[in-house]
């Protein structure tokens, strides 16, 4: 059971929590300018990093809020935790 | 009722003025309060308990702890009956009933040791070798394996008659294992003010100090443990766990354990208590204090009833007041031997000792003041014996200790005492990540490096000495207590311990040879449970399965219900010795969850009956149920299905419920639909885009039909949003999507849309919703409000309005599902059931009929609504719905990129249609696949399949809605339903079947 | 009281107001007390919490500021806000205060980017009080309740075993009020009548 | 190759079984294959099996980073059924069940293919809908599939609850009669024996840490035992199929999450077939040897952490335990996890890639046991002859350009 610091109600069990995927993927401006194969990779294709991995929660049980986790893959480990519009902490590079 | 024969008169941690009568194996026998099922038969001189797996081999007591492979019982009986328990932890209590298993027709006389006959054919691994022809062969062969199978029985009969309990609780330092270290962990880690948990799986703290005589201040160490445990008690923050075993060592120092609160007492005879606990910990910190396990020595016929491990037998003496023998060969390959042989001795067993070393160690000088013989450099040759060991044949080993150096002697005995060595118990640690290191004096796995915030202490950290044991614990409870922000527990007074002889080093003989060298191999059991040999690992590496990962799997090493406790490292120790290498090289296996078995019933503790998933259900419930309604389960919800009158079919009322709603004016319970508030400025905005069509323009107090998509252009879900004001919208979803929209609609506020002023709330369960539907509703609803004007020219369809109906506060929708005049009145939760009564009431003279959602179903598939994850399966767009209308040309919005590619722009999608079947009478089966002409071989081309179909008594003949390939081109098409015993013709035709102008539901 | 002027409590098909008499224990004796405690408005408001002018708007009608600080309770004569989210609130009153509540709040923040929603029928609030109140909060309860890290004032939002709760802490007996949504309620009931079953258990009244 | 027989057995016995010869080489790894198949796996190893025998391309090597069969070859519940939904699915699994009912034979390898019938429990009447829709179409492709009633599913399983008024009641079953279950180590074991016995070099403790790519082509695999040149490079590593991508310079449309397994402790035979309920996201069989073998759920997030989870096995006992009241009582032996990859679409990713001459054969996520002997066939035909077989063509990588996918969800949101 991980434990995940929320940015806003601390640290709470993974239960009280959605996942919401790889973080940092940016939805194009204008679809319509992509073709096929650029709207296939930004729809379906991941880095699925074995290691630091920047990802998506929101605390669904609790505050509602969504957040970036960069954690760790094979450990578990969290290395940083950090809001929506934050870039991703230095350390969160580690691995990379 | 027996006398208990072995019983010392005096000693042990029993209770003789609490005798206990018991029943094993259909004998009344008697134990005492304090006593296991182990015990308690070894008292009554009862060694034969059991038959192993494979070979049915009579198999007898070899551990008194957690380790245990051989004693498994089953315990008690009907539905609360358990099999494979451990009788060396199953505590007496009156009445116990325990029985023999995997034998037949008894334990004395078992049928099955006819494999033992035959076993040379059945080495490891035999039936990957055979029972392949014929083709189909193993299904018949597998009919008797399965026979064979498993050990004991699961009772017959359920539900389980316990409960049982979860606990979530926080700590600043858990120490697991109530021995020596653990305890001064504890006493360290108490006395700092940190919120500690100390938990043992034995039904008293104490570990080891409850089984031997050593002293502790010069007294007994029992006596310490008790004043151990009265400073505890006294500590407000420490709560101390007996009977309760730590079993899994998760993530971010998530530790799960399994607190046996009422097993240790007669079933049933606390109702109002759990049966188990399970406690779900959240440490900062971890001691891990959990022991050793000894290792039994692997030699020809090691298997028999009467032969054990040493420290078990002098626990039994000790702890238990058991003399377990008359005459006992004690083996040694390590110090902890001789401890056993003296207090075997001191009870009067005679004992011989026969060491494996070279050279007897400085302790055996105890040994032999008490004239116990000690035969050093001797190892056991074989061993005699039916039901109990009877002698054993004993012999000088060779220097390498892979033959035997001379002539054996024949020793009688009726138990031997083994000790191979000690393993640390890493198993907790291995679990929480930590690597393992080879500590090659003591050969065994040491904890080396931790990944989690853990510490280990004691015998467990490979430190095997009682005052080591106790500073260790100390400084371990400390240092944990310090990381987590605490202090003050250094000096906590540690008691004085005996300082033994250094001990000397543990000679890793993994196997003892057999005789005569090359003959028949003997068998030198290695995994007692599973029947494995020293042979079989021999075979497997022979076959190239050397990893251990494939040596575990082909023999099955290790994968019995002890999990290889006793058994693993020797058949390391073995392999490593085949393959020329080293243990440590070699490996282990991985040391999983849970340490020992914990019940399915704690995992699922009280998520079972009532309270196994919540049920949700309307405020109008009560009245449905006293209709006596059906219910249709959405998601957790309890929908009414349909309202079956006395004697009337399902066919019957909901065709009953269809006409009243078309001919009069029918009522639904729409209160489980979501429904979400959505304010700002930016309202319109968001919901731009996320609808395929427009928002921002709908006039204030209109509503307007919705349909969004997933980024991948596939309909997601669909609803009506009502504009409440400039700024602020209700959004309905279906009753299933209700939370994954409000979701929905956050991820992409909060993560992509930041910018946008606009809030999300959901509303779902503020409302209760009562939905009007046929020709009366609007006279109906007349006569319940006078402040909603409900002419249709000042209350057109798709507009709301607010008022009161039949006096509360309510919110009118008139948008329709049914294709009927239509108004869904929305009141306060609370006024729910005052709302629908009224409606009730007052509707008795339209003939007002309550209807369900299998009608609420017919009526808009008449209509051609589509019902999102019905008529949609995540592969449908709007255009294959025929809602292209839907799909705005001149904004973006979530999966309109999608909608442009190759595939979606496909002519032959399957796309939404109506069919008629030829036979009007004729209800396709929902389901039913769609194909271009009858019969044919398969594989037969598909072309779709049937989403939604029903009887509509309204049309007098059945429709159904499908989804066909190229479908919208094949209007008039005659095509066929295929289905297993027939094939139905059907034309397909538009999907609407009634009023496709709409006229009713505007009028 | 299950029922009042034609309105009915979340658990009003459980009939409690019989079974308030014949709970286990008395309440003297029980460790835990049980009831509903219904007819409490309540009202979902969102804010941006650094707007000056939102927090003394809502101060000047409610008579407590919202919150800042996450997980805690402001209250006053009746009124609380609890922190529900770093911009989301929820407002307690007294019965049938919600509608002007809504309405100045409304008029006093117009031009504001705020948003009030009356949510007083979405849950019911379930009370919990004994000595041994914690412990059957932690039984399905992942939250550290422990008087360390939680207590009077405080609140949270979390899990109780399959349901979503609103949690707040009242005194240090201690008391806990849950906020259980409407449909759950009868679930997270009969889970906390099963759960208290070992402590002893009193069906109090409000 | 020894043969394996009964009075092979017999002849062996009598020399107390000190004769059997390895059932494969172990040997070092040669400077260049024809093809090097990456991933000791079922599927790997089938796949060298099949290049072997069905296509005679002999210079192979199967580069394995730790001992064969031990990703989720060796984790997994082994459930084996064909009746998928979509054509496609359908054909490929069929086309592997077919195999697999000839497979001990074949291999000379007992695997204990053993049919006993597989169910999917219907709770509500949209599971109804769906499984008849699945049942109808299995029907018209040729694949044996069946739908139960209440009384019939009691009948073949006592133990199941079946009443109307449990939480979950069982309204109604799918049954595909010639599912079931098969050893799991021994597929890999045999097809490892066959393809050694065909020329493989089969090379454990062998990890490809690298892909050489010039010009758009592949060269070779760095390795952890060196470098090893490869006309062709087929790449099979389940969970770890985007390290792998990465290395060769491109993305995938997978996330490796842990799925979730458990094995109580052995008991006498209760549970005669293969019960599933995707509603309740639970499977359950009972193996020869006596224990429940038990598949949960996958963890929400992406982890290549083999371990298991408490929260997902905490959640599906309640349900379990709901359909199957007697087990509670039983006792949980051990629990593990295996790291799945997991396509949007719930269907694998067989074929070529943007670099020519690698092929990648993964996203079989929680469901490709049963697929090894079909999978290794159809891309062993992909790899010999640089174009997918009819059975794998519409599993390509394309698909994610073009949206042309293959979505399982709908009807196993559990796909087993
Ligand atoms: C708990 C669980 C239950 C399941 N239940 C079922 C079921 O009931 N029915 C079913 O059909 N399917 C089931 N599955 C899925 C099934 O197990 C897999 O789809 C299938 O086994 C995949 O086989 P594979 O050979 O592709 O992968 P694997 O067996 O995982 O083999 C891949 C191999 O690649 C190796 N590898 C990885 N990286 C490298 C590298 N860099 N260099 C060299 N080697 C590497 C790995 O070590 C591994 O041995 C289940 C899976 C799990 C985890
Ligand atoms: N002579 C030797 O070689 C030798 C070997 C081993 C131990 N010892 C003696 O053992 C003592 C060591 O003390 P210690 O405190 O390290 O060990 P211990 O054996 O006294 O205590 C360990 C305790 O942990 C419990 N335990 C183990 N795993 C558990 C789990 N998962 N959950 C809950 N409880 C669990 C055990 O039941 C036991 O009560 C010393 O007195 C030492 O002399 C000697
Ligand atoms: C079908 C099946 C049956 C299993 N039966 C047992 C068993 O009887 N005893 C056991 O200890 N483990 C059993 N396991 C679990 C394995 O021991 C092991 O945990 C699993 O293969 C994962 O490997 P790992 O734990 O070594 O990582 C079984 C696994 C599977 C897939
Ligand atoms: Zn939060």
């Amino acid at each position: 059971m991980l434990l995940i610091e929320c940015p806003w109600c601390g640290p709470r069990d993974e239960q009280e929590f959605g996942y919401g995927g790889e973080a940092h993927i940016v939805r194009p401006a204008d679809p319509h300018a992509l073709d096929d194969a650029a709207w296939g990779e930004y729809l379906f294709m991941r880095t699925n990093r074995k290691g630091a991995h920047r990802e998506r929660w929101v605390h669904s049980e609790g505050c509602r809020r969504w957040f970036n986790v960069v954690r760790d893959t094979v450990s578990h480990e969290i290395l940083a935790v950090y809001r929506v519009g934050e870039a991703p902490p230095a350390a969160g590079r580690r691995g990379e | 009722m027996s006398e208990q024969p072995f019983r010392l008169f005096a000693g042990g941690r029993v209770d003789r003025e609490r005798p206990l009568d018991f029943v094993w194996a259909g004998r009344r026998l008697q134990g005492y309060a304090g006593d296991t099922l182990a015990s308690a038969l070894l008292a009554n001189g009862i060694h034969l308990v059991g038959r192993s797996f494979k070979y049915h081999r009579p198999r007898g007591i070899l551990s008194a702890g957690a380790e245990e492979p051989n004693a498994l019982v089953q315990l008690e009986r009907g539905a609360r009956t358990q099999p494979n328990l451990r009788a060396t932890q199953v505590e007496l209590y009156a009445g116990l009933h325990a029985e023999p298993q995997n034998c037949w027709p008894s334990l004395e006389l078992d049928v099955g040791a006819i494999n033992g006959l035959v076993s040379r054919l059945l080495p490891a691994g035999f039936y990957y070798k055979t029972f392949m022809w014929p083709r189909d062969g193993w299904m018949v062969y597998e009919r008797f394996i399965r026979r064979a199978a498993g050990l004991g029985r699961a009772p017959s009969e359920g539900p389980d008659p316990d409960v049982y309990d979860k606990m979530h609780v926080h700590c600043d330092v858990l120490v697991v294992g109530a021995g020596p270290a653990g305890l001064a962990a504890a006493l360290a880690a108490g006395a700092s003010g940190a919120r500690v948990i100390l938990a043992d799986e034995q039904s008293e703290p104490g570990g080891s100090l409850l089984a031997t005589r050593e002293t502790l201040d010069g007294e007994p160490a029992a006596r310490w443990v008790e004043r151990a445990l009265a400073d505890l008690g006294a500590m407000d923050e420490v709560r101390v766990l007996p009977r309760t075993t730590v079993f899994g060592y998760h993530d971010h120092n998530y530790l799960t354990l399994a607190e046996r609160v009422t097993d240790h007492l007669p079933p049933g005879s606390a109702p109002d208590r759990p049966r188990q606990r399970l406690w779900k910990v959240r440490a900062r910190e971890v001691v891990l204090a959990t022991g050793a396990h000894e290792r039994p020595m692997v030699f020809a016929q090691n298997d028999r009833p009467g032969i054990m491990l040493a420290g078990a037998a002098r626990t039994y003496v000790n702890r238990y007041g058991v003399r377990p023998a008359d005459r006992a060969l004690v083996v040694a390959a390590d110090d902890g031997a001789y401890a056993a042989a003296v207090d075997l001795a001191d009870v009067g067993v005679e004992v011989t000792v026969v060491d494996v070393r070279a050279q007897a160690p400085a302790c055996a000088e105890q040994a032999r003041a008490r004239s116990i013989e000690v035969l050093a450099g001797h190892g056991v040759v074989r061993t005699f014996g039916g039901s109990r060991v009877r002698a054993a044949e004993v012999a000088p080993l060779d220097g390498t200790g892979a033959g035997w150096a001379g002539g054996a002697r024949t020793l009688r005995c009726d138990l031997v005492a083994m000790c191979g060595g000690w393993n640390p118990t890493v198993h907790l640690f291995s679990q929480s990540g930590g690597r393992l290191a080879w500590n090659a004096e003591r050969a065994c796995f040491v904890p080396a490096e931790a990944r989690q915030r853990v510490r280990v202490a004691g015998a467990a950290n490979g430190t095997f000495s009682l005052a080591a044991a106790l500073t260790e614990g100390r400084a371990g409870g400390d240092a944990a207590a310090r990381a987590a922000g605490f202090s003050g527990g250094a000096d906590v007074a540690l008691p004085a311990a005996e300082e033994g002889a250094e001990p000397a080093p543990t000679r890793a003989l993994w196997s003892l040879p057999t005789r005569p060298p090359g003959g028949a191999p003997a068998k030198h059991f290695v995994d007692f449970q599973n029947d494995v040999t020293a042979n079989d690992v021999a075979l497997a590496a022979r076959e190239g399965y050397r990893s251990v990962e494939h040596l575990k799997r082909y023999t099955t090493t290790g994968m019995g219900t002890d999990q290889g406790k006793t058994s693993n490292v020797n058949a390391l120790g073995i392999l490593a010795g085949l393959l020329g290498r080293e243990v440590p090289e070699v490996g282990t296996t991985t040391f999983r969850p849970p340490y020992t078995p914990v019940t399915f019933g704690v995992l699922a503790g009280r998520d079972v009956g009532a309270l196994a998933d919540p049920v949700r259900t309307t405020p109008m419930h009560r009245w449905h149920v006293a209709q006596g309604a059906r219910f249709e389960d959405v998601g957790q919800w309890k929908r009414p299905w349909y309202y079956p009158r006395p004697g009337e079919s399902m066919h019957d009322a909901v065709s009953r419920e269809c006409l009243a709603a078309r001919n009069a004016v029918a009522l639904l319970d729409a209160s489980t639909l979501g429904k979400i508030e959505v304010r700002g400025p930016d309202a319109g905005e968001l919901l731009d885009r996320i609808y395929t069509n427009g928002f921002k323009k709908l006039p204030v107090g209109r509503c307007r039909y919705g349909l969004m998509c997933r980024e991948d252009g596939m309909v997601l879900d669909d609803g009506v949003s009502a504009r409440l004001a400039d700024d602020r919208f209700l959004v309905h979803t279906t009753t299933g999507n209700a939370a994954r929209v409000l979701a929905w609609l956050e991820e992409w506020r909060q993560t992509e849309w930041p910018e946008l002023r606009v809030w999300c709330d959901s509303v779902t369960e503020q409302w209760a919703t009562a939905s009007l539907s046929g020709p009366f509703a609007r006279r109906l609803l007349g006569e319940l409000t006078r402040d909603i004007d409900l002419d249709p020219e000042a209350f057109p369809f798709m507009a709301w309005r607010a008022g009161t109906v039949a006096g509360i506060p309510a919110r009118v929708m008139r948008v329709s599902f049914t294709g009927e005049q239509s108004y869904e009145v929305s009141v306060g939760a609370g006024f729910g059931l005052a709302l629908w009564t009224a409606i009730a009431l007052a509707g008795e003279r339209y003939g007002l009929t309550p209807f369900g959602t299998e009608t609420m179903h017919v009526l808009r598939a008449e209509k051609g609504f589509i019902i999102a994850g019905q008529d949609t399966d995540g592969t449908v767009t709007p255009h294959d719905l025929g809602l292209g209308a839907m799909v705005a040309r001149h904004k973006d919005f979530i999966g309109k990129r999608s909608l442009a590619r190759a595939d979606t722009l496909r002519a032959d999608r399957k796309q939404l249609v109506g069919l008629r079947t030829d036979d009007p009478r004729e209800v396709l089966p929902e389901g039913g696949q769609i194909v271009a002409r009858a019969g044919g071989r398969p594989p037969v081309p598909m072309l779709g399949h049937v989403t939604s179909s029903y009887w509509s008594a309204n049309l007098g003949h059945s429709i159904a809605l499908a989804l066909v390939k190229g479908g919208h081109a094949r209007l008039g098409e005659s095509l066929v339903v295929q289905l297993p015993q027939r094939s139905v013709p059907v034309t397909v035709v538009a999907p609407t079947f009634l009023d496709p102008d709409g006229e009713r539901m505007r009028g | 009281m299950a029922e009042q002027h034609g309105r009915q409590s979340a658990l009003a098909g459980l009939g409690l107001d019989a079974q308030a008499r014949i709970s286990t224990r008395g309440a003297g004796e029980a460790g835990v007390r049980l009831g509903e405690r219904p007819w409490r408005a309540q009202l979902a408001l969102r804010g941006d919490p650094e707007s000056e002018a939102f927090l003394t708007g809502v101060e000047s009608v409610l008579g407590v500021a919202p919150p800042t600080a996450p997980l805690t309770v402001s209250s006053r004569r009746g009124v609380a806000c609890l922190w529900l989210g770093p911009d989301e609130w929820l407002v307690t009153l007294p019965d049938r205060r919600e509608p002007r509540a809504i309405a100045r709040l409304e008029e006093r923040l117009a031009g504001l980017h705020f948003a009030v929603n009356d949510v007083s029928h979405a849950r019911t609030v379930l009370g919990l009080a004994g000595p041994r109140a914690r412990e059957v909060l932690m039984k399905g309860c992942a939250l550290d309740l422990h008087p360390r890290s939680f207590g009077p004032g405080r609140c949270a939002q979390s899990s109780l075993a399959r349901c979503h709760v609103l949690l707040h802490q009242l005194d240090a007996e201690p008391a806990y009020d849950l906020y259980v949504h409407r449909s759950f309620a009868e679930y997270a009931w009969r889970w906390l009548c099963d759960a208290a079953a070992e402590h002893g258990l009193a069906i109090v009244a409000d | 190759m020894a043969r394996y027989s009964i009075f092979s057995l017999l002849r062996n016995a009598a020399r107390y079984h000190r004769d059997w010869p390895a059932a494969w080489r172990s040997p070092d790894p040669r400077a260049a294959y024809d093809v090097v198949v990456v991933g000791g796996g079922g599927h790997g190893l089938a796949t060298a099996y099949y290049l072997a025998k069905e296509h005679g391309i002999t210079n192979v090597a199967v580069l394995e980073k730790g001992w064969l069969g031990g990703g989720n070859t060796g984790r997994n519940t082994t459930i084996i059924r064909s009746n998928y939904l979509w054509d496609e699915s359908a054909h490929l699994y069929e086309h592997s069940l077919r195999l697999y009912e000839g497979l001990s034979q074949e291999l000379n390898y007992n695997i204990m293919l053993s049919q006993r019938g597989v169910m999917n429990l219907a709770h509500n009447l949209h599971d109804l809908r769906e499984l008849s829709r699945r049942v109808n179409a299995n029907r018209l492709n040729g694949i044996d599939s069946e739908i139960l009633t209440p009384e019939q599913i009691k009948a073949m399983v006592p133990i199941l609850d079946v009443s109307p008024g449990a939480r979950y009641p069982v309204l109604g079953a799918s049954l595909q009669r010639r599912g079931g279950v098969a050893r799991h180590d021994a597929v890999a074991w045999g097809f490892a024996r066959g393809a050694d016995a065909r020329g493989v070099d089969i090379i454990q403790n062998c990890e490809v840490t690298g892909i050489r790519v010039s010009d758009g082509r592949v060269e070779g695999v760095e390795t952890s035992r060196g470098y090893i040149r490869a006309g062709k490079v087929a790449v099979v590593v389940a969970g770890h199929a985007s390290v792998l991508a990465e290395m060769a310079g491109f993305r995938l449309p997978v996330e490796s999450h842990p799925l979730q397994a458990l094995v109580s402790e052995p008991v006498k035979p209760i549970h005669p077939n293969v019960v599933m309920s995707n509603a309740v996201h639970v499977y359950v069989s009972q193996s020869d040897k006596g224990e429940l073998v038990i598949g949960a759920g996958i963890d929400a997030y992406t982890s290549y952490a083999q371990r298991g989870s408490l929260p997902v096995v905490e959640h599906q006992m309640g349900a379990l335990l709901e359909l199957f009241p007697v087990f509670s009582r039983l006792r949980m032996l051990r629990q593990w996890g295996g790291i799945v990859d997991v396509c949007p679409d719930a269907s694998p990713i067989i074929g070529k890639t943007p670099v020519r001459n690698l092929y990648f054969n993964c996203g079989w996520g929680t469901g490709g046991f049963k697929a090894t002997p079909g999978s290794g066939w159809v891309f062993a035909h992909t790899v010999a002859r640089d174009e997918p077989h009819a059975l794998n063509a519409a599993f390509s990588l394309e698909r994610f350009t073009t949206g042309a996918l293959v979505d399982e969800h709908g009807a196993a949101a559990v796909a087993h």
